[in-house]
């Protein structure tokens, strides 16, 4: 059997730099250990070099199990670009708290193997493995404080729930195995199509697998895990969970769910489309309340998926223009929300690392102390919440625009939940932007010394989310060709 | 009714009377050795259904380290012994739950799937799993190779003891700003030297 | 053979891991629950292999069914890693104490 | 300037003042003054420039769109960066630079707390960028864009320097907003995919106009509906605008009250009826309903009030009820009341903000009682000014005000488009009350000056110092008291700028 | 020829300048900017009497007409700014003129000291240039404008003395009243004009146009009854007729001139100009004809009945004035054109004489109420000869002004009354019956004021020069102006001539056939006749010099002697206490011990006269409307209140931040779910998987 080594070059990339990495560590002691960090980012750098080779290329190999096409590169890009910004605001975080940086350093590039194969991988069982390279590593990261009672919590739960959703998936995909005989995507659709009556098992069946995936994006009600394990985890890692790894969770679930179940879709969409409803109504509602920015940001982001689900709610079986402008739609609304949270996160970090604050209201004067990071903070908070000129519009334009390729009334009550929650969203972001700019600070702050890699990277996230919000089409002219199915 | 089926049905009951023990035993002990029973019972099923392979492997990986693994893991923990210490409040709950699950599931699997018979039950060779392994998923395999790894390093790096580097940042002053619990009322019953919230750091280390 | 037996008890297993998954306190104990769960998946799927599909080349049940143990194998350890550590940090495994997060 | 190919000078006036925030951005705090000066240096110059093109305007073909820009922007939505300006864009264009500029000059001297004129100046810039492109962009998308621009600067603008209760103020602003013009978005994609033409061009959909299902006419009417109706705002989605306006810094409330209303009014006659007549035709009695109770109850309000301010702000309700009645006509003569009635409320209700400013940094109270009148002898020409002012509100002829009002009532009586057919005798009930309405507003205008202006100072004033008008207020002042008269006299400087504009609209609308 | 007519905009437009250089330089000018407003507005008056001169001389066939396209209103439409000038153009320019020139002049001594003395002057001015632009205006947009100026006016300058707040509630109270009237007259004006754009006009307010439209029939019937009705309740408003009159004595607040303009030529005859302008419209509407004149009827006798217990003389004069107007109304709303503009005329100078006059003698004693007063006559010998011969006028006295022009009203209600319009019955009736009223109480007033003891607690002494010459010159034409429609005047050169365009002629006298003869005969008239000029006409129409009614006179001349003698007896002899009423009560024993008939007189004329029925007038103007006006403003203010705290704040503004709190409260709520204990989680995981697998069997 031949390989297409091209095809796989970023996946090997990060490979070996993980295993350079974890040699590096090896070698180097004290404050050397540091320097892992940049070797991490020169072969994320050379990974993303390889993917953008690939640009325009459709191949497929290892027997058509692992796809490289346009959507696999933008997928791919993402994850990438998400791993650098994750990179510098890691650097200094892990470098003065005395972590294991070597094994922080090997487990994020390992997860985000697991990431990037997400995309191309056109079988359930590469799928499965994917998924489980991009958890069990997260898992660890998220206990790595490990004399914080709150890490440990954030990844025992993290974990149980985790592999309770695992197993429900695997369940469902050992009885989707079981009517089709085939764990290749194409080959359960074709099956599945030929079959013509569908049984209520192989329903249930595909239900359970959505719950495996359901858990990686929060949806609710399997979105438990996040406000805990992000509130506990390094903010790094809750960054990396919060964007990077339900990405990789949508990545899988348009894979299932536009090729594998695609024949299905008039049922399963209506059932992913109420999720939508609860997951963004019930994220919003609960993120009012919220006094701890980070948990905020954690439920803002469960909100984030269901508006991320919505396009799912709007597939049809056969119906590929549809499909195609939901796929865009969410692909869209991920690279907008890895820019704009990741940022959120950043600042985050910045804030956090310097005076220990998390709490909302701490957040008070932000402005005087760093208006560079406050300006972040507020132009992600506004992105995140769809005003303009931010990229955040732009995504739920996207979505907006998939719901109304053919209207139907279920896409219509989707578009009024989403205005509704949109507005509702809009309250708690306030909440902060408000507080950073027109509270008095409190006496005694120290200065922010964010650190050049964390600056560097919030600038930069600042930056794409308004450019993006005004040049919409940089990301929009990459997505609107993508398109899952084709050499899939 | 064959003598596959019968011989199914003896060793599914023991692995399910195993398993139901596993879950509900009073005794840590016993119910990791119960579990060691149940997966061997899986095996056993493997056997009737004609996979040896992977019955063998199930033996020699669940049996022979996993339930080990367990066992260590128990005695390292020192869990205190007997129900009221073993289940927690959620039983009633846990009893509904996985009842209502098991009753929707087998319902529908034996809706679908009753009739369906094997005439003659025959399993690939080992010869073909290996060839499989190779040819067809050999990339998975791979990936499964890292994953490994990682959870490798991962485990080691949580549970080894501390030495250094132990992710807790250094003993600083602390900022208590707000009046209000941060998550929650427990937060300010964390042991000294916790890291929450984070300290100051010096800008050096 | 009959297949519907092979499936019903995967799925009994299943059922008695998830009892076990939210009725255990002991934090070991839950892990057990959490393996059962994943171990019975494979019977589904050496059944459907050898007793449906018995012909197909690629042999993608058991080789599942291989997959699932070594993930199963390797989470069970990093599970424990985790709760050692937890164990280390507070002085106990119980599941219910670990709420120090919520809302 | 050649109105044909210059386009650039539109876009350059348009961005000199978002450029013109940046640079403020990096000025450093300390230069207090010269960052003022720089704001009026800004303001000034796009204000220059924008006189310079109403100046090379062809006002022979005021129907066409001049000055225009086209080229691709998101190539994947076929979203195009189509800038241009037509009659009907030209008065609301001028007006919102005059009035930043008036407004950055007013601001040399005057910033309510906390100071930080450069924040201050910045945001005001970034909002002079979105207004005027809300009135100059001839694509829904970057309409849109320009549309939602206007909401953050504004809500940093009250809640950073607002009054007491600017928190809530500005949330409900921006909230209240939001939500309506999210309806909007979803309307304006509506529109692009039941005109199936790939295009997101306002003048190409007015052209394709009427298509689509009378449902979805109806459906996409509602949505643009709910957005715009909020921004004028309409009974009853007003109850934004009190808040935001009292609360709002003076500044602020002029823009809101001089530029941002008019968005709403704009937006209608822009996108609303040339786009979906058909679902316009159907929403007018429900508009013309709606814009009388606005007229009605707005004006019950304002004698309910015992704060300038909040008076002030609820008149706006009532003015922007006749204004939306000329909408509702749907006739020519109804939309030139409409936009004439947009651009006489915006120098009439913009000046009145900047007396209540002023008032207020005199008494520091801006309650009528506290102040207890007087005025008119302890400070003759601002009292003299609050009452040419609030004369000019009422609807006196001869004065901005009345054109729109009268023009208005005017053209509702023989609704267009077949509408007099059928609610001739709704239209007539219209009318009449909205007429009853202009008796209220005098009553409560007068009832205003009477406590302010008239009697004698109370005791806790009349050995008070206050200033009368002050040099830099009658520098920013004079332009909009002229203005007021210049356009209640010379009604045709708005009237025929517009005429062939809405001559060409009406087109579209098949009247 | 015309080449005064071509300038007759600037008869409006010297006020207006003279208004602007008195705010910018009348502080810095000797005069205090007074010069200023009185030589542009003797400047108004000579163009104004050239203008008269050439407009009745040249006889036009048609009325001279020019505009300009000031600004499209939208459709097609325009907005004229434009000049008509007719006969009635050139009178009111007269009227307006000639009294605002004697108020200007009057008003440098009256006002002098008064710290607002040139802003005195510029609204003055300015309160000239509005009624002068809703005079030339030659469509009713332009007489808008013109109209609502002059309430604007009028507001401010009834508020002068805005330190008091009685004079404040004046001034709000009469804008309010007449915007409310307004109300009638904009939609008036809007359903007119949409009568016009029915008929294709693009100058769908132009008068001349809407005249010809409604003559030629081609205006419906629905269109001009409501068109008018309405336009009438703004004259109602604007000219003081019942019930809307409240806000006329209420002016009496503002400085005296002020009270002689608004009520002699500026703003109260604005209502009957615009009937007037309107005439061809009006008179083709038998229901608009009739409510006009009835609403006239009943305000000239009420009207006049209220001045009977009044002791301040201002407000006698005002409300003397409501009942003039009502006079002129009601003659309108008997077809009498002529005669209600020319009453108009002639009351414009013999009220700003009685109210400058009245002016004089408050200055003197400091003092409005004819209690303080007595006596005058000695120590003011001017302003008394000059008041009775404005008195004289006022009671319609044979030879003066007023009694041509009384006369004139009495004479087309009789017409009509012969036409069997019952309207014309009650005119003519009622109208002798209220001229007895109005001579009793300028009588009444006469006694007290210049009869008898001097009650003041100042010595009085007549006013200067300045103030005195207009009243002289006002008395003069007082009495002269009659001369313009009376039997001495000549066939061609008289009012009716120049006034009525020969439509107007037609439709004032429809039933006069083409061979001269009423087709039948009033009362009165049945003697009269009316002259063809037919033949030596160069158009074809009727004018008619008025013939001596000597039945007419007659009756005219008992009324006048019976009420001058009652109330000499009541008051001859002045007023020895201040309370009228007790002294009437001595005053009426002596009578009816003395004679008879002076005591039927009182107890059945005099006593329910004043008792009676004008304290229910009073009480009805004080409680009943007064009361309406008030509890309509209570209510409007109640109303606001509920409106707001109620309705917005509650309601409105409460399901927003409803919305809002219950989003919060759900918030609170559903963040519990989160409990922190991991097994619940899977709990809910599990069940919610459940749950989405029942769903979607379900969905299938």
């Amino acid at each position: 059997m031949l390989i297409d080594w091209l095809a796989i070059a970023p996946e090997i990339a990060l490979t070996v730099t993980a295993l350079l990495v974890l040699f590096a560590d090896l070698n180097l002691r004290g404050d050397a250990k540091q320097l892992v960090a940049p070797i991490a980012g020169l072969g994320t750098v050379v990974a993303i070099v390889f993917t953008a080779i690939l640009w325009g290329d459709e191949r497929a190999t290892f027997g058509g199990m692992f796809v490289v096409n346009e959507y696999a590169v933008v997928f791919k890009l993402l994850f990438l670009g998400a791993l650098l910004a994750i990179l510098g605001i890691s650097w200094r975080f892990f470098a003065e708290g005395r972590y294991y940086q070597g094994e922080y350093y090997f487990l994020l590039l390992t997860s985000f193997v697991g990431m990037i194969i997400m995309p191309s991988a056109r079988d359930l069982l590469l799928l499965f493995v994917a998924l489980e390279t991009v958890s069990i590593p997260a898992f660890i990261m998220a206990g790595m404080r490990k004399r914080s009672l709150y890490s440990s919590e954030a990844a025992l739960k993290f974990f149980l729930i985790g592999v309770l959703s695992v197993a429900l998936m695997l369940f469902g995909i050992s009885l989707v195995y079981g009517f089709t005989g085939t764990t290749d995507l194409a080959g359960i659709a074709a099956a599945i199509a030929a079959a013509g009556d569908v049984e209520p098992l192989l329903l249930a069946a595909v239900m359970l697998v959505v719950v495996g995936f359901g858990f990686k994006i929060s949806a609710v009600p399997f979105h438990f895990w996040a406000p805990d394990t992000y509130a506990g985890s390094p903010l790094p890692v809750a960054a990396m969970l919060a964007v990077a790894s339900k990405a990789a969770g949508f990545a899988g679930l348009l894979a299932i769910a536009f090729i594998a179940f695609e024949p299905l879709a008039e049922f399963w969409a209506p059932v992913l489309g109420v999720i939508a409803i609860l997951t963004m109504t019930l994220g919003n509602l609960i993120a009012l309340q919220q006094r701890d920015l980070i948990r905020l940001l954690a439920y803002s982001s469960v909100a984030q998926a269901g508006y991320m689900l919505i396009p799912f709610g709007l597939a049809r079986p056969g119906a590929t223009v549809v499909n195609d402008a939901a796929v865009q739609a969410v692909l869209f609304y991920l690279i907008a929300y890895a820019v704009m949270n990741i940022g959120a996160f950043g600042v985050a970090i910045a804030v956090h690392r310097r005076t220990g604050i998390r709490s909302l209201r701490d957040y008070a004067g932000l402005a005087q102390q760093s208006p560079l990071m406050a300006m972040g903070m507020t132009v992600f908070l506004l992105s995140l919440g769809g005003a303009p000129p931010t990229v955040g519009l732009w995504a739920k334009f996207a979505i907006v625009q998939a719901a109304l390729t053919d209207v139907t009334m279920f896409a219509v009550v989707l578009m009024v939940f989403l205005v509704v929650n949109s507005v509702i969203a809009f309250f708690y972001y306030l909440k902060v932007v408000k507080t950073m700019w027109m509270d008095q600070a409190h006496e005694g702050m120290p200065a922010l010394e964010p650190g050049f890699n964390l600056s560097l990277v919030v600038i930069v996230l600042m930056v794409g989310t308004v450019v993006l919000g005004v040049l919409p089409g940089l990301i929009s002219d990459a997505t609107s060709l993508t398109s899952l199915v084709a050499a899939g | 009714m064959t003598g596959h089926d019968v011989v199914f049905l003896l060793v599914a009951l023991l692995t399910g009377g195993a398993a139901l023990l596993t879950v509900t035993s009073k005794n840590l002990f016993h119910a990791a050795l119960f579990l060691a029973v149940t997966l061997a019972g899986i095996a056993g099923t493997f056997l009737v259904m004609r996979a040896d392979f992977l019955a063998l492997v199930q033996l020699i990986v669940y049996v022979g380290s996993v339930a080990v693994l367990f066992l260590f893991g128990l005695m390292l923990t020192r869990a205190p012994i007997g129900r009221e210490a073993l289940d927690g409040q959620n039983r009633g709950l846990a009893l509904v739950v996985s009842g209502t699950l098991f009753v929707v599931l087998s319902t529908l699997i034996i809706s679908t799937f009753g009739g369906e018979r094997a005439a003659e039950v025959a399993g690939p060779s080992i010869a073909d799993i290996g060839i499989s392994i190779f040819a067809d998923w050999v990339l998975p395999f791979e990936l499964l190779s890292m994953l490994l790894l990682a959870a490798l390093i991962g485990a080691i790096l949580l549970a080894r003891r501390e030495d250094g580097e132990s992710g807790e940042p250094m003993p600083e002053r602390r900022i208590e700003l707000s009046d209000e619990p941060v998550t929650h009322a427990g937060a300010q019953e964390l042991p000294a030297g916790d890291s929450k919230p984070e300290l100051t750091a010096g800008g050096d280390r | 053979m009959s297949l519907v037996g092979p499936l019903l008890l995967a799925t009994f297993l299943f059922c008695v891991g998830v009892y076990g998954l939210i009725a255990r306190r002991n934090a070991v104990l839950v892990l057990i629950s959490v393996e059962m769960m994943l171990v019975s998946v494979n019977i589904n799927l050496v059944a459907f292999q050898n007793l449906l599909f018995p012909a197909e080349a690629a042999v993608s049940g058991q080789m599942f069914a291989l997959f699932i143990i070594a993930v199963a194998a390797a989470e069970a350890g990093v599970g424990l890693a985790i709760i050692l550590n937890l164990f280390r940090n507070r002085a106990s495994v119980n599941v219910d104490d670990v709420d120090l997060m919520r809302w | 300037m050649d109105p044909n190919t210059a386009g650039w000078a539109l876009v350059v006036a348009l961005f000199l003042p978002l450029v013109g925030a940046g640079a403020l951005a990096v000025m450093p705090s300390s230069m207090d003054r010269q960052i003022r000066r720089a704001a009026v240096a800004i303001t000034g110059v796009a204000f220059a420039l924008v006189v310079a093109i109403t100046a090379s305007f062809d006002f022979g073909r005021s129907g066409e769109l001049q000055f225009t820009t086209d080229v691709p922007w998101i190539t994947a939505i076929n979203a195009r960066f189509e800038l241009g300006m037509d009659g009907i864009s030209l008065p609301l264009f001028f007006l919102t630079y005059l009035l930043t500029f008036l407004c950055a000059v007013y601001t040399t001297k005057h910033l309510p707390e906390p100071g930080r004129p450069k924040a201050f100046l910045a945001l005001m810039l970034m909002l002079q960028t979105g207004m005027a492109g809300t009135f100059v962009a001839f694509d829904l998308v970057l309409f849109f864009i320009f549309w939602e621009l206007v909401l953050v600067p504004m809500f940093f603008m009250i809640g950073m320097w607002g009054g007491p209760r600017r928190d809530y103020a500005s949330v409900k602003f921006f909230l209240y907003t939001l939500f309506g013009s999210i309806f909007m978005l979803v309307a304006f994609l509506a529109i692009y995919f039941a005109a199936g033409a790939e295009t997101w061009s306002i003048q190409a959909l007015s052209e394709m106009a009427p298509f689509g299902t009378a449902t979805f006419q109806t459906w996409a009417f509602l949505g643009i509906f709910l957005g715009f109706a909020i921004k004028v705002p309409m009974w009853p989605f007003h109850t934004w605008l009190p808040d935001a306006h009292t609360e709002a810094p003076t500044v602020g409330s002029v823009l809101l009250a001089g530029v941002l209303l008019k968005m709403g009014t704009y937006g209608f006659v822009r996108i609303a009826l040339p786009i979906l007549p058909e679902g316009a035709v159907r929403f007018a009695p429900l508009i013309g309903v709606l814009a009388v109770i606005g007229i009605i109850y707005g004006s019950l309000c304002c004698l309910a009030q015992t704060d300038v301010k909040r008076l002030i702000a609820f008149s706006s309700v009532g003015h922007m009820g006749f204004v939306m009645l000329g909408v509702a006509a749907m006739n020519e003569a109804g939309i030139q009341a409409a936009l004439f009635g947009n651009i006489a409320h915006g120098v009439i209700t913009g000046m009145l903000f900047f007396l209540a400013g002023s008032l207020h940094e005199r008494y520091h109270t801006r309650e009528i009682a506290v102040i207890g009148g007087g005025m008119l002898k302890k400070i003759p020409r601002y009292g003299v000014l609050l009452t040419y002012v609030a004369v000019a509100s009422l609807g006196l002829p001869g004065l901005a005000g009345f054109w729109g009002e009268f023009t208005a009532m005017w053209a509702a009586i023989s609704p267009g488009l077949g509408i007099g057919d059928q609610y001739g005798g709704l239209y007539l009930g219209l009318v009449v009350f909205a007429a009853i309405g202009t008796v209220l507003t005098a009553g409560y205008f007068l009832w205003l000056l009477q406590r302010v202006n008239l009697g004698n100072p109370p005791e806790r004033w009349a050995s008070e110092p206050l200033d009368d008008v002050m040099r830099i207020e009658w520098v920013s002042w004079t332009p909009l008291l002229l203005l007021i008269l210049a356009l209640g006299i010379f009604p045709v400087l708005v009237f025929g700028v517009q005429d062939a504009a809405v001559a060409n609209l009406m087109g579209y609308l098949g009247g | 020829m015309d080449v005064l007519l071509e300038y007759a905009w600037l008869v409006p437009l010297l006020p207006l300048l003279s208004t602007a250089a008195i705010a910018a330089f009348g502080r810095s000018l000797p005069g205090k900017g007074s010069e200023i407003g009185i030589v542009a507005l003797a400047a108004s008056f000579v163009l104004s009497v050239g203008i008269a001169w050439q407009t009745f001389t040249a006889g036009l066939p048609e009325p001279f007409e020019r505009s300009l396209e000031w600004s499209p209103l939208g459709g097609g439409f325009v907005f004229e700014l434009g000049m008509l000038v007719d006969g009635l153009t050139a009178m009111m320019f007269l009227l307006v003129t000639t009294v605002s020139l004697m108020v200007h002049i009057y008003s440098r001594e009256y006002m002098k000291g008064e710290p607002r003395f040139t802003y005195f002057f510029s609204m003055l001015s300015l309160f000239t240039f509005s009624m002068l632009l809703l005079v030339i205006a030659n469509n009713l947009l332009l007489a808008l404008i013109g109209w609502e100026l002059v309430g604007l006016c009028s507001f401010l300058l009834i508020g002068f003395y805005w330190e008091d707040k009685s004079n404040q509630d004046a001034g709000n109270k009469a804008f309010l009243t007449t915007k409310f009237g307004d109300v009638g007259l904009v939609v008036g004006i809007i359903v007119l004009s949409a009568g016009m754009m029915g008929l294709g006009s693009s100058t769908p307010f132009n008068l001349q146009e809407l005249n010809a439209a409604a003559v030629a029939g081609e205006l419906s019937t629905g269109t001009i009854v409501l068109g008018m009705l309405l336009i009438f309740l703004g004259c109602v408003a604007k000219s003081g007729q019942m019930p809307l009159h409240v806000w006329l004595p209420d002016a009496m607040a503002g400085p005296t001139p002020v009270s002689a303009l608004i009520h002699a030529a500026t703003m109260v005859t604005a209502g009957i100009f615009l009937l007037a302008r309107l005439f061809p419209v009006v008179a083709q509407s038998a229901v608009v004809m009739g409510v006009i004149a009835v609403v006239g009827v009943i305000t000239l006798f009420f009207g006049g009945l209220l001045a009977l217990v009044q002791d301040d003389l201002k407000k006698i004069l005002a409300y003397s004035t409501v009942s003039q107007l009502g006079y002129m109304t009601a003659a309108i709303g008997v077809g009498g054109y002529t005669a209600s503009i020319f009453h108009l005329f002639t009351h414009g100078f013999f009220k700003a004489l009685l109210f400058l006059g009245a002016g004089s003698l408050i200055h003197a004693v400091h003092s409005n109420n004819i209690s303080d007063m007595g006596g005058m006559a000695k120590s003011m010998p001017h302003t008394f000869w000059t008041f009775i011969v404005g008195t004289l006028a006022l009671a319609g006295f044979p030879l003066t002004a007023g009694f041509f022009s009384k006369d004139e009203v009495l004479i087309a209600g009789d017409l009509w009354a012969g036409q069997g319009l019952v309207t014309g019955n009650l005119v003519y009736w009622v109208g002798l019956a209220a001229a007895f009223v109005t001579t009793f109480y300028m009588a009444r007033a006469c006694f007290l004021i210049f009869a008898g003891e001097n009650r003041s607690h100042h010595a009085p002494h007549e006013s200067g020069r300045q103030m005195v010459a207009p009243l002289m010159v006002l008395a003069v034409l007082s009495v002269a102006s009659g001369y313009l429609l009376s039997p001495f005047s000549s066939e061609q050169y008289n009012f009716e001539q120049w006034t009525a365009t020969p439509v107007i002629e037609e439709l004032t006298y429809p039933f006069i056939d083409a061979g001269g003869e009423a087709a039948g005969a009033g009362v009165l008239a049945s003697g009269s006749e009316v002259v063809m000029a037919a033949e030596d006409g160069a158009f074809g129409v009727l004018h008619g010099v008025p013939y001596w009614h000597f039945d007419l006179l007659a009756i005219v001349l008992v009324i006048f002697a019976a009420a001058v003698l009652l109330a000499w007896r009541f008051y001859g002899r002045g007023l020895p206490e201040r309370d009228p009423t007790l002294h009437m009560g001595v005053a009426t024993k002596v009578l009816v011990s003395k004679y008879g008939f002076d005591e039927f007189g009182y107890r059945y004329i005099v006593v329910p006269v004043r008792d009676t029925f004008a304290r229910w007038a009073t009480w009805s103007s004080n409680v009943v409307i007064d009361g309406i006006v008030a509890g309509a403003g209570r209510a409007t203010k109640d109303a606001a209140m509920t409106t707001y705290r109620v309705l917005d704040q509650r309601v409105i503004d409460g399901g927003v931040n409803g919305a809002a709190f219950s989003a919060a409260w759900w918030s609170d709520r559903l963040k519990r779910i989160q409990s922190g204990d991991v097994q619940r989680y899977a709990a809910a995981l599990v069940a919610g998987t459940i749950v989405l697998v029942l769903a979607i069997a379900a969905v299938r």
